[in-house]
């Protein structure tokens, strides 16, 4: 059986911005540097790191919104491209964390549905109206929603408005930009359970993007954990969050705010902060926060990804030997 | 200073837009109907002299040939020779230059003069009667036309209270200053208008600003949060509009050295239009735009310097 | 027991908008020891960042005001303190830190200058002796190579350094309280445990009090001596943070702990709240609270619950959890 | 910054500056429209016997040197200024939205050229390249006309283009994008109504600028020409007389002032209630 989606090799690379002599090389910013892995077809994978680790560039390059310099992306097997493009279209949808800026301030609910509905001709003109409402009470909405402008929703409801419009051209694959995030703490429950009842119900495959690592952990079948561009770890969401393997996703695990009466901040914290993209460290990226580095993470190349207890992770630790 | 390094390659940036200059006027100038030799030598001329003049200013050449040689001249520091006046435009400019340069910086001083404090107090007194009444104001200012602002304070100051000279530009350095007043005076009410809109409204931006949140919340008095806090970050855009305005701020004293008779570079430019006098229009348009680019590179520098998180 | 160094009693904060007059915070009380960490808790619009502005008397007095109530710190009463009173108390004697440093701080002015201004303006210090004790002030707060930092730009800074140089700046004048407005929310979550074992550290070292305003119950579990829940402008729930955190009796908080995800439970649909936070306009009457509590009876309605003390300082208002804790207490 | 929208469900309180900006507006198109009713003289008809009296009973501002009534010919020129107003700033308008929404929205070389041509029109102090435009075309309002559109594109242009380069990357267009949206339907229906908004708000403050620069224009004897009553060749012919006729030049304009406040406080009022800053 093949993937839903698979990516192999990705990476984006922006200009750094600033003016260049004739003659010198622009400075580039490798925001995604070789990034592989596939999805299958009704699974939810998890994206998790740090502000700047290239998670939603990645999502973005999924999707084909932003250009990437290298690598490729095969959805049903099928390499994504010009051609090819409008098929991928059809079948994956996006999601987004300001449930405001996500929608045109100008139209009304019901019209961001209708006209999904009318570009890809989901359903006969005469029955856009039936199936509007359909969507907004699929989504905890009513059809008396269709009339209201996105500024006189609250966040939530505009974030379900956004999942609305997802649904209406009946996916295959979401892909969710922390799109809880925004939210309060009692809105971002209603909005994961409601992500976790249309996964099962329309067999969504689903890309997860988040920060918040206990998010993940209710959503997700499998996590990826990304560090400046690249992903350091990647398995089972229980198996990554029983045992994780790299030092990076033991420290984010650690660092999660557990509501225990008897909590206290974590010892051995990370020092620091990520580096900026700019200019890496050489070696493996996360040497200058990391515990455990050694003599040989400090140079050379960035460890690749490489089997280590029941998932993989791109340490020196497992493996031993550099690739 | 890497922030500042744009200095060195700017004017490499701005090449093509001076190139861009020379083209619009050169081919503006050109396509002006009207044979100015013969404009020149009167309707009774021969057409020997005619094709004599023409030969002289280079005027029988293809066009492309004219521009090259008119970008060859620019190098040199040649923009041809006044047909009217007969000298070398660059002297010319060179002479009417001083009115327009004292005026245009004597209004912009003022102008800075009038709107600083009236932005000041109107937005440190947000919604009382000085606000509303500097806004409406200010408002009112922006519809002022300059040459007739001009006239008005000539009936006020110099007709009814002969306190100014009604026009020219004086002699010797008091009685240039005292010369200038009216016309200054002029050109700073209608851009202060502008400048005080625009700074009363950054400065009450600023004002509800995190920061100057902050510094209150660190038990800074008011004064201190305005003066240390408010104002450096609301000139920031001011200094950026004051840029965007200068080609604006030119044009205006060009109808007002003609409110006023002043030997400067927009009444050659007037004169030049109605004379026909090609070099003569195209050497100040020239010099007109040259120094607008010139002034919009100054201010990115003085934002660089006010703002130490521009990069350009 | 000595007087608590802050304490609000029956605090009313009122919004006026095209001649209404809303009820924003309604009859707050809660009190800070010296060396307490306190957490204030609430979803957005809940009125706790009003609460604490109020305290530091930093409401646009434009559109909001003191409607009732004291708040006594170090036995001055601050509702009727005069304006020049609040200057020497406002960041001499309490300091505070906000969510979003990057804007907080003043952009085109050094870290240092912004430090030292403090200095000179509160403790007299001569510019010389200013910079000195910034220097030692972005050390204390762990900013790297401090002699050098403290000439460079907000901008320059990353997020974390920023924070840590806010800290410095709530802290140069040695406060004895510090006002932290979701000081970690911007933050990168390794970065995040690294600026509050920073606050812990400061409240250890030198017994500052610290008011932590957070929506984040994991944050005052790590860091919290007791906690204050706010729900739509009241007090729901107040108590050493075990009790609340382990038997919280506010069907509210109880949710509130319940439907925040935690890493170590298994997947599946998480316990929620129906419905959303009401607005200031349209206050539900009685307990704020009744439309969105599956516990709600008759009376929930009709009259707001007092708080009901149920345990030594633990206290909650509610109609239905309160009284028969009381019982149980009692039994 | 999110541009507010009006929203129907609530009530809509207009800004007190709309409300001023579009009385003052109103009563100019009126007088506009029914100036031979309301004006008592023939704005351009000369009485020699009448010349340079000061404001009366019979002649409310006062006569000029030919005898014309200075109250009936600043009614006339309303009808005059008011269209050089409004369709100076028609032309510019659609020109340079046009360009810069494709020059945003398209982005790379198209967009670079555009931007070049703004740079270099930009550069030329606005009033020397109109004079300039004018002097070839010969005096005139067509030649005023073309001369706005030629020059007076390129603040809608810069202006629409920031606008859509912000929209372009904005979520709900990405939101678009990713749904396969052709770039027709996201250009028309979700970035240019959105985009429009400022375009439409500063094109209220640039009548302002139009009114000045054709009442200059006119001023210097490049515009409207004599003796059709308007405004600034009511001020040039007036210059002449300031030392014994004040009345001449006050009165047009005064009415310069009033117009152009009108059309400033309606542009104040728009942006406060569209959510728009400049």
């Amino acid at each position: 059986m093949t993937a839903l989606l698979e990516v192999a090799g990705l990476e984006v690379a922006f200009a750094a911005g600033g003016f260049t002599w004739p003659g010198q090389a622009a400075r580039q910013v490798k925001a995604v540097n070789g990034v592989s892995f596939a999805l299958n077809a009704g699974e939810t994978l998890g994206l998790v790191g740090e502000s700047g680790c290239g998670k939603t560039t990645l999502a973005r390059a999924i999707l084909a919104l932003t250009e990437k310099s290298a690598g490729e992306v095969l959805f049903e097997g099928e390499r994504v491209d010009r051609t090819s493009l409008m098929r991928l279209r059809r079948n994956a949808a996006m999601i987004f964390q300001d449930p405001f800026n996500a929608l045109n301030p100008r139209m009304r609910v019901g019209d961001i549905l209708a006209e999904v509905l009318r570009v890809h001709r989901k359903v006969p003109p005469d029955r856009i109206a039936a199936r509007v409402e359909e969507l907004l009470v699929l989504v905890g909405l009513s059809g008396e929603h269709a009339r209201r402008k996105p500024a006189t929703l609250s966040g939530g409801q505009c974030q379900r408005v956004g999942i609305a419009r997802a649904l209406a051209v009946e996916p295959k694959l979401i892909v969710a930009d922390e799109c809880v995030s925004a939210l309060d703490v009692s809105i971002q429950a209603q909005i994961i359970n409601l992500l976790i009842d249309i996964r099962s119900r329309m067999k969504l495959a689903m890309i997860f993007i988040a920060h918040d690592l206990a998010v993940v952990r209710r959503l997700c079948d499998r996590v990826c954990v990304m560090y400046l561009g690249r992903i350091v770890e990647e398995g089972a969401t229980a198996d990554v969050f029983s045992a994780p393997k790299h030092p990076y996703t033991q420290a984010l695990i650690r660092a999660i705010p557990e509501i225990d009466p008897a909590g206290s901040l974590p010892r051995n914290m990370l020092p620091g902060e990520p580096p900026s993209p700019l200019d890496l460290p050489p070696g493996c990226a996360f040497h200058p926060r990391c515990p455990q580095a050694m003599d040989i993470c400090r140079s050379g190349d960035a460890p690749v990804l490489r089997p280590a207890g029941e998932q993989r992770a791109a340490c020196l630790l497992y493996g031993g030997v550099r690739h | 200073m890497d922030r500042f390094r744009f200095v060195l390659y700017r004017p490499l940036q701005l090449l093509p837009v001076l190139l861009g200059i020379s083209i619009i006027t050169f081919v503006l100038i050109r396509s002006i109907p009207g044979d100015p030799a013969r404009l020149l030598l009167g309707t009774k001329s021969t057409p020997e002299a005619i094709a004599r003049i023409r030969a002289q200013f280079g005027l029988d050449e293809p066009l492309w040939v004219q521009y090259l040689y008119f970008l060859k001249n620019l190098f040199n520091g040649e923009m041809g020779t006044s047909i009217l006046y007969r000298i070398d435009v660059v002297r010319l400019i060179g002479e009417r230059i001083g009115p327009t340069l004292s005026l245009v910086l004597g209004s912009v001083i003022l102008a800075i003069a009038i709107a600083v404090p009236l932005a000041t107090a109107a937005a440190r007194n947000r919604g009382s009667l000085i606000d509303h009444t500097i806004r409406i104001i200010s408002t009112a200012g922006l519809g002022f036309p300059a040459f007739w602002l001009g006239i008005m304070l000539i009936i006020l100051f110099s007709v009814k209270f002969d306190m100014f000279p009604v026009s020219g530009y004086g002699d010797g350095f008091a009685d240039r200053l005292h010369h200038m007043v009216l016309p200054c005076l002029t050109v700073a009410l209608a851009l202060s208008a502008v400048l005080t809109r625009n700074l009363r409204a950054s400065m009450i931006a600023e004002l509800s600003s995190d920061h100057a949140t902050a510094a209150r919340a660190r038990g800074l008095p008011e004064g201190m949060v305005f003066w240390r806090h408010v104002l450096p970050n609301s000139l920031v855009p001011t200094i950026n509009l004051l840029a965007v305005n200068i080609g604006w701020l030119i044009g205006g004293t060009v109808v007002v050295e003609t409110v006023f008779s002043l030997p400067g570079m927009g009444q050659l430019l007037v004169r030049g239009i109605f004379t026909r006098d090609y070099m003569v229009v195209q050497g100040v348009a020239m010099a007109f735009a040259c120094a607008a680019v010139l002034i919009n590179f100054l201010a990115d520098i003085l934002t660089a310097a006010a703002d130490p998180r521009v990069k350009i | 027991m000595s007087a608590p160094l802050l304490d609000i009693r029956d605090l009313s904060i009122e919004a006026h908008k095209d001649g209404e007059r809303l009820g924003i915070v309604e009859r707050v009380s809660f009190s800070v020891a010296t060396g307490e960490i306190l957490g204030l808790v609430g979803e957005s619009g809940s009125g706790k960042t009003v609460t604490c502005r109020a305290l530091m008397r930093l409401l646009p007095t434009r559109s909001l005001r003191i409607s009732g109530g004291k708040i006594e710190f170090a036995g001055r009463n601050l509702v009727t303190a005069s304006e020049a009173e609040m200057r020497h108390i406002r960041g001499a004697r309490i300091g505070m830190i906000f969510q979003n440093p990057a804007s907080h701080l003043d952009p085109v002015m050094r870290i240092g200058r912004q430090i030292g201004e403090s200095l000179v303006l509160h403790l007299q210090m001569s510019p010389r002796e200013a910079k000195a004790q910034t220097i030692e002030l972005l050390r204390q707060v762990g900013i790297p190579d401090p002699q050098r930092r403290a000439d460079d730009f907000p901008h320059q800074f990353s997020g974390g350094m920023r924070q840590r140089a806010m800290i410095a700046l709530a802290l140069a004048c040695s406060p004895e309280l510090l006002i932290a407005d979701e000081p970690t929310t911007a933050l990168d979550v390794t970065v995040q445990a690294q600026i509050l074992r920073l606050l812990v550290e400061l409240r250890d070292k030198r017994g500052l009090s610290i008011i932590l305003i957070t929506h984040d119950l994991g944050v005052v579990a790590q860091t919290c001596d007791s906690v204050a829940v706010m729900y739509a402008g009241r007090i729901c729930e107040k108590g050493p943070k075990r009790d609340v955190l382990a038997e919280p009796l506010h069907p509210y908080t109880s949710r509130l702990i319940a439907c925040q995800p935690s890493a170590s439970a298994e997947a599946g649909l998480l316990p929620s709240i129906p419905g959303q936070p009401p607005s200031p306009s349209a206050w539900p009457s009685g307990c704020r609270f009744h439309p969105r509590c599956e516990r709600a009876i008759g009376l929930c309605r009709s009259s707001a619950p007092e708080l009901v003390t149920v345990r030594s300082n633990h206290v909650a208002a509610c109609h239905v959890t309160a009284p028969a804790r009381l019982a149980d207490e009692a039994a | 910054m999110k541009a507010g929208s009006i929203s129907l469900a609530m009530p809509v309180r207009l800004p007190v500056p709309l409300i001023l900006g579009l009385c003052i507006i109103g009563g100019a198109v009126i007088l506009a429209l029914f100036a031979p009713f309301i004006a008592p003289y023939d704005p351009i008809l000369q009485d020699t016997t009448n010349t340079l009296k000061p404001p009366s009973r019979a002649h409310p501002f006062g006569t000029d040197n030919f005898g014309r009534d200075v109250f009936s010919r600043v009614i006339w020129g309303t009808r005059v200024d008011l269209q050089m107003g409004l369709i100076g700033v028609l032309f510019p308008f659609i020109i340079g939205n046009t360009i810069g929404a494709i020059s945003g929205y398209v982005g790379g070389i198209v967009d670079t050229i555009f931007m070049r041509i703004v740079d270099i029109v930009l550069a030329f102090p606005f009033l020397v390249l109109m004079l300039a435009i004018i002097a070839i075309l010969g005096p005139g309002i067509g030649s005023f006309y073309i001369a706005m559109a030629l020059v007076g594109w390129v603040s809608y242009a810069r202006l629409i283009r920031a606008q859509t380069l912000v929209l372009k990357h904005s979520d709900f267009v990405t939101a678009a994008r990713s749904l396969g949206f052709s770039h027709g339907r996201i250009m028309f229906r979700h970035i240019v109504p959105n985009a429009l908004v400022a375009s439409i708000v500063f094109s209220m403050s640039d009548v302002v600028l139009v009114i000045l620069s054709g009442a200059a224009v006119s001023y210097l004897g490049l515009g409207v020409q004599p003796p059709t009553a308007e405004w600034g060749i009511m001020i040039a012919e007036g210059q002449n007389f300031i030392t014994t006729a004040w009345w001449i030049t006050t009165f047009p304009g005064l009415a310069i002032v009033a117009l152009a406040f009108g059309f400033s406080m309606m542009a104040d009022g728009l942006g406060e209630l569209l959510g728009v800053r400049e």
